[in-house]
Order: structure tokens, then C-alpha cells, then sequence
């Protein structure tokens, strides 16, 4: 079991989750976070140009059994790249194991 | 009697709309600032307001308007006069209660402006201290000086100050004591670079803030429809068209200013602009025509935008832009009444110019030593560094404004 | 015709001011309540301002003003009546049409102060049926019993009941109905612990809460003044003052009292104590001097803050104090009549304490009765705990308030 | 004099309520739209307020009030007339200043109704320079027919066309122009599937939408009080009850006809009928009895229901049901004169009709032309699906509405 | 040291913590995520009904040492469950290391 | 590679981007938690004085490449503590693999 943490676009979170669900990913958890990184943006407020390297992002942490991690990666790249600067990241991390809260159900299995 | 009733109403009314503008106040500087000192803004609003009206009632009103006096300070003592107030023959525009009610209403705006300058730093007790002052002594006695009567009206032997509803006496008044706190205080952290490049601190809530701005610009239909002093049908309309028309230039042109100057369509500077317009127009409402009003107004937008990029470059930290809203626009507006308008002559604009000099060093000198005051007693008007980037509102009143905000994707 | 017409302008004002307390209340009670229960709370309004209205248009002005009867109840008829509104000789404070709707305006906000109370826990239908009930019945028979000319108005030979504009009448007939209701209810889950120790369950939108306490406080103007019943000008101004001084005075003593029992500055205690002197001043606002109208206003401030504290000693739990404000505050300001202002005197005050008495037992049997026919027709009247937990919002209306609110950190 | 100025106190404070609907507007929209595109609505509601006073005062109002014309279309010439506003016998109701603010309002109101239809995709410029073409052309001559004494207003020998305050006028030319609009923007990226199927995209801040509701109602109080043109004691609170009572009767019979067809009980639908029964009786509101009015109302917000679905089949985009208020309870309410109340009759009615279609004739004629203009001058109307997805405040304006807000869980 | 990555329902949440206090564990982060799972959830807005698979749910992270592992999710699983589908995931994932920010210590000893 | 998951105070959070920018860490992604820990709040509302042991925090989830995990460490607990209980944790938990979104390229070097 993998849990796939990918850090993407706002703006590209439907397009994601659509492929996701195309790959057979159709189980996930996001939240949205600000990332530091190389896209900059630049905004003015009254009078103050300002840019700023922090930008809204969204986590999607996904846990999968080992087939899926690459279907999911696939997935999230071709869907989730405008081919910009600040498209965003994906970490794979180990898990060592899964349990449904509504069963206590154990495994692989509980990931749907 | 059926005119003074009539005549009543509208200044009842004009009242009401002068407390309304309260909320705008109190809109436009919470949604400004930060989340984090938002309990703290509404808190000294409504200590403003509350404390205003108190005050004004046990002695700023007969300080502001003494009666007979030697022009420079005198005082009708203290609390209201029931006597007067039985007496419908008082003024054929209001009774002595609506009088009352209506100017108390101006004297809480006075410290109000104060309050948005100095948000996210200042002690809470620092801050009530400091409007208190203001309001019980620097405001009625600079208002005494041309509205109850005193030397400002009488300035030449020809010519008077002219301030139709207050954009020195009220505004510009406001606005120094600002200036002079915000120098007291010093900006907020992180608000200048070590090299002094300005940093934008966005505020939490525009929605509130746009509320606030029309809340505002309604409330100066009594502002300066009030002022009028009755509801003579010619002159009130012509000061609500006259208020209106500079309120829209000022917000029109700050905002096409901004563009040109910052290539951004800046909402804040829209707002910023229409109160510039409204603070502009209100030394000479009814003396503009139209067309008067609109180039008044709009000048008054172009000066808000050129004083908030001027207060940067000072290293001036006023959050909301009140200074630039009201002691610059303020000082605009008086000297346009020698300008533009049915006064407009040489010696008009001297005498605006020398009452508003009169006014800027009375107010830097009072609100200076209020200032002194106000540090002594208070162990320093500022919080802790690190009170301030926790935010006043956990610090001073262990609360926040938005305690059980969730987000809810749907 | 002319001071006819100069009334009725007024009267109207204060009509569309009266209205405007709805969103004063709205923007209360919203603000003061958590976020998953906020749409709950928008509908509860809107349906109070509207169902209200319509009953009271249909019958309930006609049971509060039945003309000639025996002064314990009578009715006038269904509908509003043509005939009467086309005599312009109707009243020469208004027209027949700007009394129905000053007047109904009135009966909805009674209704509007146990939505508050009720909040959070209530089902929506119960609430609907019990603040009709309360709207159609209750609030218009105590209403006919002093301004329709029944038994209250002419209590001993020599003194009647006094209450300018309702301290009784409205507002703690709505905090009585809101008390029986909220002890059918129960508290809220979480609101006390097992061992009975009250837990704070804050609010989720402080500035909107802080924006109704100064609209409610504006609309008082209209609430208030209107209850001169015209244009009067030394009565209404004088109104307004005693208005405004009280609320300024219950702010004040709400926050110092407060920071000296709990050292906080806490802005919902001002803005509880501010709606405190309002409330208090309301039964005498005509017969106060400034003075007497700032203690009686001071201590309508403290008088909440102190029923805060007992309510949730007696664990009973309102979630924005409503009936600290409109119950406990009322019947203070209710008997302030007998003890400061014109009316001052023994028998007064034994008169005002007899037919607050009187009110309350009425409103709490009616109300109980009302309270168990609402729970056998929507079998009980509060939600389920799994329904409370996740809120009302999703389990009554299936939406959210802030459905597409998103976090932008700049 | 004594009744010009109460006349003149009254449409003044009409005025105001007018000026003050542009904050229901503004609340109403932003709230019931998405975050993102916040800091936009709020500049187009800004600039609509503004540029509308200004070029009503440049043109506008001579367009709309020609004096002595051919019926069709005539010009009194630019600028306001300071001779014409010196005369006090311009009027009984009101002065020149107050006819030209009055008007003015209601102009600039006309060009709010599209801003909200076409919501969260119209590029600013675009948004901008129709709403001018709007204000300056289309409001102005059509008005002209009826309100300037045209030939709608004589349209046939014995009868004309009755619009009281503006239900097609201002309410449904409004309408026809956002529907215009929609038609050349197309629906948001994801409002609809592939298939044809709606999707809901809620609002993220329903209590400041909810106030905009209320806002509004207490708006019209000015809107319809106003349209009195003077301060006429039975008509204006005729006006004022017919007012309330069909809002009341639209939100109670839109809330349950919504809850019989979707189970749900849905404040925006609520709302929604509230403000489509306040549209609803504002051609007739000084012809309807208290009954007659709930009756329109209540048929205005069953209306305003069908209308919503009815454009969701139709795939037209509408976020915030301005055309569904506007337009088909403007129609409704402008037929509905010919069926209830004094004038009803089958000739008034066919003259409704009639004028109804005429209007929109020429309104979609007009708003096509406009629109044309528009898209080629800003090289279309439509910000780009990007821009859209990552929404205006960005894209337009390079600012977030609520750029510090922060969760702060308790 | 693990780290327990807990989904749980957001009305579950003051049960959980109360059974995670008994089973020893008493530090831990939250935050709300938004989870694409089984559940579905119906709407009506403005006359268009819409179902929705995005739930709003808690997600709780607590690092243990390794003998708070099964306690901590025995706890979770037994006060989180209430039988419908929808109750939430709990995860398992490895951590090599833990410091506390005051003093800079190192070790399982940090996490109190 | 290693994830860093540290949980700071939010008003350390400035200098703690400094201290780690100046370590060479420029690459970060964080959120808001509310942490269950030591440090306990005392409030007053409405006349209830209450003491909440949930504390706002900040996360900061920092992917870096081996040699990069100390160095962030202590530039964090330098930065970030202030002496005082609440001061947070710092979690290091293995991470197997990272992906740039933008060009589908894998391992170390992605994360810049
Ligand atoms: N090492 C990292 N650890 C955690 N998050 C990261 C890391 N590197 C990048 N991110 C996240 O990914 C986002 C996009 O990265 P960025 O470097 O701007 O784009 P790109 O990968 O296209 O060069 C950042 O805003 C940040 O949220
Ligand atoms: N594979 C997964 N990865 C991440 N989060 C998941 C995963 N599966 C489920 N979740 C989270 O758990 C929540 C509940 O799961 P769900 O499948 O709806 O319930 P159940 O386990 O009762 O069938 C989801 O809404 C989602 O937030
Ligand atoms: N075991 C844990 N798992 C997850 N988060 C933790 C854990 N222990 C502490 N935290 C987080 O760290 C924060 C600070 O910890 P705390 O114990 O209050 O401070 P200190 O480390 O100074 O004693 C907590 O509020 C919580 O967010």
C-alpha cells in the first residue's frame, strides 16, 4: 500500500479527479494548502505591488494498493500539467496499513 | 409649528443617518484589517460611539457651543439644559433635543476616523483614553471656533471661514489626530521592508468593507443634508444631488487614476475614491452647482490615491487610508470652497487656508500632548510584538471574531 | 392636512425603521450561532417577517385594536378595513394603512425574539407553528389589554399601566415565549457539562452580529419615536436622546461591569448591554430626563449581564441572549417607570409591577399550551442529537451557508 | 411651502432608500455567487452606482424627460438646468434637485439587474461599457414613452399604459437586458453537463445575501413610496402596505410551492420570492387592495419559481435569478394591472400587453446591438475558460475579497 | 514511532477524542478534509437537486510510539463507527524520527 | 527523500520560512491545524471562562533529499521554538518516490 500525495493546481483538481476516476482511483481524501515553490505571482493593493511565491494549492492524498500507484500517477500528470511553472508535485509514501472505521476491517481490501 | 415639525423630521432623520454611519465605520475598517484584530475593531467602535455621545452630552456640547464667548473657548457648563429644551421657539429648524443629538453624532465621527488609522497595534486602553480626550476637548473646541460662533466665522471683517458640514471641522480634525497617533505608534510589523519598500497587507472581508462605503455615502445624506440646519426643500435637495454627484467623480476617477498609475482594478481605491469625493464636497455642498461638485469630487478621488501612495513613501502605516480619506481630501475640500462655487474668491481661499493651518498645528499640538498623556498613563499606547502578530483580538479580549468559521466544500 | 401629512412621513420612517430590525436580528442571531445552523436561521427570519405580517394583517390587528370591548378580549373582524382606511380623519398622527403596518411590524419582531432563543436545536416546523401561534394569539390579546384599551390601560382609578413603546408589551412578551420555549427544548448538546458547568459555544460571525446591535439600535429610532404616535417635535426628539443616552449608558456599564466580574473585554457583552438599555428604556423613553435616561439605560446593561450569568446557573441556554435582553431587561425598564421619570410615584410602580406580573403568568401558561399542541403536531419539538450535531443547515434544508467559502491566503 | 417641503422630505428619503437598494443589490449578488468572482461584483456594483449618476446627469434625465416631444424620442439637451431647479414651483412634490437624484437611483438600479445575471464571467470592460450604453440609451428612451409623458402614456384615447412605479420600465428592461447579455455570454464552465443536465453552483456567503433581501424590501419602501411624487398621506401608505404584504405573500408562497416540488426548504427560493413579489406589485401597488396585493405578490414569487426552472431547461445561465425576478415578475406584475385592482379592466389589460411586448421588442433589438458594440469593441464579452476556472478577482483585478481570512477553530 | 492517519465523520469527532484520551493518547493534529469516498450525500439548491460525493470529514494525524498503535485505533474504531457507509479510513504509515520544536530533543520520548 | 511534517506556532511561521530559506529549503507546501497538545488557552465568552486545549498551528510539509533533513531541522527548531510549552513537533517520515507534475520527471532532482 502507497499513499500518493499530490500537489496540484486549483484549477486543474476537476480535470485530476476525473482521470482518477478513469484510472479506477475513485477513493481520496484533499484539502487545500499553500505552496512555496517557483511560480511567483504578482499582485498590486492599493498602490503596493507585491508578488508573492505563496499560492493556493490542493493536497489530494490518496492511499492505494501497489498496481494502482502508477495508474494514478499517470493519471494525475497528464491531466493535472499545464506545462507552466507551479503544476506541482507528486510524493509517494509508505503505508503499513489500512482499516475501515465502520467494520475495523484490516488490509488492502478496506481501500475500496 | 407645522414647519418646525417638518423641519424636525428631517433633522431626526439626518441624525439617524449620521448614527448609521457607524456601521459604516465600522464595516469599512473591519473588513480592511485583519482577521485576527477584528473583535478588537468592533469593540472600539462601539466604545466610540457609546463613550462619544456620553461625553458630548456631560459637557461637549456646551463646550462646543458656549453662547456668548470670546471666540476662543468658553463653556454653557455641564449636562444638557431642560430649560432650553422646553422652548420650541429655540430654532425654527429643531428643538434643542434634535440639536443635541445631531451634533453628538458628529462628535463620535470625529473619533471614529481615528480608530481605523491606528487598528492592529494600538492598546485598547490606549485607545479609549486617546478618543476620550479627543472627543471631550479638541474636537468641541475647534468646532466652537466657527460653528458655536467663534473666530473662525468671523475670521476677516468681509469674509468668514466657510466649512458647510465639516471637512475641516470634523474631518481634518479626525484626520490629524490619526496622523499624530499613528507617528506615536509607528506602522505595523512587517508593513515596511528593513529598506522601507512598502508590503500590501490585504484586509479579511471586502464585502463588509464595499457595505461599509455605501452605508457611508447614505449616512452623508444626513451629514450633509442635516447641515442644512432645516429641510428647506432647495437647499437640502441640492446638497443631496451636490453630495451624490461628487461621491460618484471621486469614486470614478480614483478608480481610472489607480489604473493608469497601477494597471489594476483596484476595488479598494474605488472605495477610497467615492469617500475622498464625499469628505471633498463637504465644505461647500450647497454652494456647488453640478458640475462644481463632479470636478470638486473627482479631485478628491485623485487626492486619496496620490496621498496613499504619498503615506508609503513616508513610511506612514494607516491601514484603512482614513488619513488620506479624511485630513487630505478634508484640506481639499475646504480650500475648493475658495475655488470653485459661490464663494469662490482670493481672499476665501486665504482665510481656508489659514483656518486649516490654525487647525492642523491646534490638533498636532493637542493630540501630541493627548498623545504624552495617553503613553504615560497607559505604559505606552502599543501592544507587545508579539501580542500584534498573535493578533489584538486573542491578546486583549481572548476571543475571535470568527470562532466557529468552517469551511464547507460542497 | 398639512401636519397630518408631516406626521405620516414620519410615522412611515419609523415603520420602515421598525422593519429594518428584522435584519438587525437577523445578523444577530446568525452571527451569535455557529455556522452549520446559519441558513436555518436566515429561513426562521425571513418566515417571521413574512408569516408575520400576514397574520397580523388577517387578524391579529383587529384582536389588538377591537375598538370598544370589555378590555380583556375582543375582536373586530377579519381583514383590514377599507372603509376606515379611506377617512383621513382616521388619526391625526397618521393614516389608517401606516397604523396597520407600524403596528404589525411590531407583532413580527416579537416573534423574531424567540428565534433566537430557540436556535440551534429547534425543528423548523415547530418553530413555524409556535411563532405563528404566538404572533396570532398571544402577543395581540396582552397587546389589546394596554393599547387597544383594555383592563391594563385603566388598572386603578387614578393610574393606569404605563409602556411608552413596549418594554412589556413586545419585548418581554417575546422573552417570556421564548423562555417556555427554550425549557420545552432543553440546552443545546455540549452547552453544559454532566456536572452542570456551562461550556461557551461562541459564535461564528462577530462583525455581522456587531452590524445588527447598531441597526437594531437605528431601528430603535423608528421603534421609539413612532411610538409617539406623530411627529411631535419635542416628544420625538426628546425620545430619540433618552434612546440614544440609554443604549450609550448600557453599553458602557455592560462592558465595565463585565470586565470587572470576568476580565475581558468582551464585545457581546457590550453589545447585549447596549441592547439592554434600549430595551429598558423603551417602557419610559417620553418621561425620562438625559440623566435619568442614562441610568436607567446603565442599569438595563447590568441587568443582562447579570441574567447571562443566572441563566446558566439555572442551566438554561439561550444562544444570544435574548431573553436576558428582552425578558429581564423589559421588566426593569417596565418598572423604571415607577421609580425615575414624570410618572415616578408608589402606585405607579405597584401598578407596573402588577401587570408585569399579570403579562408573565399569561404568556407562560398561553405559551405552554402553544408549546405542547407544536410538539403533538411535529412530534416534539427539537431535532434529533445526530441532526443538531451535524447541523440543521444540512439536516432541514440540505445547504450551506458558505457553501463555496474558500480560504485565500494571500 | 409648508407641503412642498414635506412633499420634498419625503421623496428625499425615498431617494435615499433607492440609493440604499444598491447595497441589497451588492449584498445579495456577491453573496450568492462564488468566492472567487467577489471583489468583481462588488466593482461592477461600483461602477454602476457611479457612472450611472453621472451620465444620468450628463444626458440621461433630458433623454428621459424631453419636455414637449413626438412621443418616441426626444432630448432636452445636456446637463442639468440650474435655472429650472431655482424655481420652487417646478413641482409640489419636489424640487428640481430632488426630481433629477429620485430619478437618477432608479436609472442606475436598471444596470444592476444585469450585473448579477451575468455574474462570474463577463469581462469587466465589457461589463462596463454595456451597463453605460444601458444607462445612457435604453433606460432612458424607454422611460421616456411612459414616464415622459410618450406614447405609452396615451396609448390609446382612453386608455394608456399604467406603470406605477416601474415593473417594466425599470424591472423588466433591467430583465430584458440581462437576458440579452446571457445569450451572448453562455452559461459558466460546469453549470450545465454535456447532457443538457443543470448543476447547482451554491453562493458562499448566504446571511449578507439574506440582508440584501431585506435591504431591498426596505428599499422599495422608497422605490414605490416615492413613485407617489409627493408625500400624499393615504396613497403613500397605501403604497407602502401593498408593498409589504405582496413581499410577504411572494416569499411565503414561493418558500412552500418550492418545498411542494423539490422538498426542500430552500431560503434562496424565499428570497427570490419575496423579491419577486416586491417586482410584482410595483406596477400596480397604488391600485391594489391589502387582499389583491398578497395576491399578486404571492402569484409574483409561485412566478419567480417556474421562471428559475424554466430557465435551467432552457440552458440560460442566470447565478443569482435577477432575470427570473425582473423579468417574468415584472411581466407578471405589469399584466396584473389589468386584472386586479382599480384599473383592472380587458382594456388596460390588452394596453399592458401590448406595452410589455413593445418593450421588449425594443429592449432586445437594442441590448443585441449593444451587445454587438460590446464583443467588438473588448474583442469579446467573455473572460477565457482559464480566467473563468481560476476566477476574476484574480484575473481582473489581481485581489482576493477575503485575502487574510483564517479558520480560527475555537 | 507511527504515524495514524485517521479519516473519521466530523460528527464522530468529540466521541473519538474522548476514547482516544482513555486510550492514553492525548496529543494530535487535525484538520478538515473534504473526502471522495461511498458516501453520497443529496442537495437541493434554487430547484436543481444534485448529489454529491464530496463529504467534509476530519482527518486526525497522531504519532505514537509503536505499543499506542493498536489502543489508538481500537479507540477510533470503536467511536467512530456508526455502521453506515461513510465512517472513514484509518492509515498507518512509518516515521523515522521525532523532535520536539522547545528544546530540539530527538526521540519517541517527545511525543509526551 | 524525506518528508518533514513540522507543526509549528502560527506566529513563528515567518521566521521559521526565513531560517529554513537561508538553510536552502525553498520548496514547501503548508495548512493550518489545530493541535491537541500540552500548551492549554484560557477564554472568557459571554461570562463562561473556558480553557481549550486546541491550539491553532501551522504544518509545514517539507520534501527534501537526505542531505537536507538536518540542516531543515535545526534551522526549524532555531527559528521556531520560544521556550514556551506549544512550541511543536517535527516529524521525518520516509518517502519513496516524487514526480514534478509539470514534466512527468521522477525522483530526487523534482524537488528542485
Ligand atoms: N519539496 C517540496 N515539499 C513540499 N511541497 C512542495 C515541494 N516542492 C514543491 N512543492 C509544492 O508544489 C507546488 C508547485 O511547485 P513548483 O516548484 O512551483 O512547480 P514546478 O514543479 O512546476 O516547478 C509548490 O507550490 C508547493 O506547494
Ligand atoms: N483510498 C483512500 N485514500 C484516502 N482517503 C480515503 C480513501 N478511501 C476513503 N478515504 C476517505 O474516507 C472517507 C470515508 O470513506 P467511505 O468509502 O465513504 O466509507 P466506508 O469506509 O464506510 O465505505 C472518504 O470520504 C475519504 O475521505
Ligand atoms: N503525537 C503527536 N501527533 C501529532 N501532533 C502532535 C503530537 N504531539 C504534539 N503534536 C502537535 O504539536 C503541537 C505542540 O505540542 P505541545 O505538546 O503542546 O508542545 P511541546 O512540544 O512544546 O510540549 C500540538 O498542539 C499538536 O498540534
Amino acid at each position: 500500500m502507497k499513499r500518493i500525495e499530490a500537489i496540484i493546481r486549483k484549477t486543474k483538481f476537476e480535470d485530476v479527479k476525473d482521470a482518477l476516476y478513469d484510472a479506477g482511483v475513485t477513493f481520496f481524501s484533499y484539502w487545500d494548502v499553500t505552496g512555496i515553490g517557483n511560480e511567483k505571482k504578482g499582485h498590486v493593493y492599493r498602490g503596493v505591488s507585491y508578488s508573492t511565491s505563496e499560492i493556493q494549492r490542493r493536497l489530494l492524498s490518496i492511499v492505494v494498493n501497489d498496481e494502482f500507484v502508477q495508474p494514478a500517477i499517470d493519471a494525475i500528470v497528464k491531466a493535472g500539467a499545464t506545462g507552466r511553472v507551479g503544476d506541482g508535485k507528486i510524493f509517494v509514501l509508505p503505508v503499513e496499513d489500512a482499516y475501515r472505521v465502520r467494520t475495523g476491517d484490516k488490509g488492502g481490501d478496506t481501500l475500496n | 409649528m407645522e414647519l418646525l415639525t417638518t423641519n424636525n423630521v428631517w433633522m431626526m432623520i439626518c441624525t439617524g443617518l449620521v448614527f448609521f454611519m457607524h456601521l459604516g465605520f465600522t464595516f469599512l475598517e473591519s473588513g480592511m484589517t485583519r482577521q485576527k484584530n477584528t473583535v478588537n475593531i468592533l469593540f472600539k467602535n462601539f466604545f466610540v460611539i457609546t463613550m462619544g455621545l456620553l461625553v458630548y452630552a456631560i459637557g461637549g456640547f456646551n463646550l462646543m457651543y458656549p453662547g456668548d464667548f470670546n471666540g476662543y473657548f468658553g463653556f454653557a457648563g455641564w449636562g444638557l439644559d431642560s430649560v432650553a429644551a422646553a422652548d420650541l421657539a429655540y430654532n425654527e429648524g429643531y428643538t434643542y433635543w434634535t440639536d443635541f443629538l445631531f451634533q453628538g453624532m458628529f462628535a463620535a465621527t470625529a473619533a471614529t476616523i481615528v480608530s481605523g488609522a491606528v487598528a492592529e497595534r494600538i492598546k485598547l486602553g490606549a485607545f479609549m483614553l486617546y478618543a476620550l480626550l479627543l472627543v471631550a476637548f479638541v474636537y468641541p473646541i475647534v468646532g466652537s471656533w466657527q460653528w458655536g460662533g467663534g473666530f473662525f466665522s468671523t475670521f476677516t471683517e468681509e469674509v468668514g471661514f466657510y466649512d458647510f458640514a465639516g471637512s475641516t471641522l470634523v474631518h481634518s480634525v479626525g484626520g490629524w489626530a490619526a496622523l499624530v497617533a499613528i507617528v506615536f505608534l509607528g506602522a505595523r510589523v512587517g508593513r515596511f521592508d528593513k529598506d522601507g519598500k512598502p508590503n500590501a497587507i490585504p484586509g479579511h472581508n471586502l464585502p463588509i468593507s464595499a457595505a461599509g462605503v455605501l452605508i457611508l455615502w447614505l449616512g452623508w445624506f444626513g451629514f450633509n443634508g442635516g447641515s442644512v440646519l432645516s429641510a428647506d426643500p432647495a437647499l437640502t435637495s441640492l446638497v443631496l444631488v451636490t453630495t451624490s454627484l461628487a461621491a460618484a467623480a471621486g469614486g470614478i476617477f480614483a478608480f481610472v487614476f489607480s489604473l493608469a498609475l497601477y494597471k489594476n482594478y483596484d476595488v479598494t481605491m474605488f472605495m477610497n475614491g467615492i469617500l475622498g469625493g464625499l469628505v471633498g464636497i463637504t465644505a461647500g455642498a450647497d454652494l456647488m452647482s453640478p458640475i462644481e461638485a463632479v470636478i470638486v469630487g473627482a479631485i478628491g478621488g485623485i487626492v486619496v490615491v496620490l496621498a496613499i501612495a504619498f503615506m508609503d513613501k513616508q513610511k506612514l502605516d494607516d491601514p484603512v487610508g482614513a488619513i488620506a480619506v479624511h485630513l487630505f481630501a478634508g484640506i481639499w475640500g475646504t480650500l475648493a470652497v475658495g475655488v470653485f462655487g459661490d464663494s469662490a474668491s482670493f481672499e476665501q481661499f486665504a482665510v481656508q487656508a489659514a483656518c486649516v493651518g490654525i487647525t492642523g498645528v491646534f490638533c498636532v499640538v493637542s493630540c501630541t500632548i493627548i498623545g504624552f498623556i495617553t503613553s504615560k498613563v497607559c505604559g505606552g499606547m502599543r501592544v507587545s510584538k508579539e501580542e500584534e502578530i498573535a493578533g489584538l483580538d486573542g491578546a486583549e479580549h481572548g476571543m475571535s471574531a470568527y470562532a466557529d468559521f468552517r469551511l464547507n466544500q460542497h
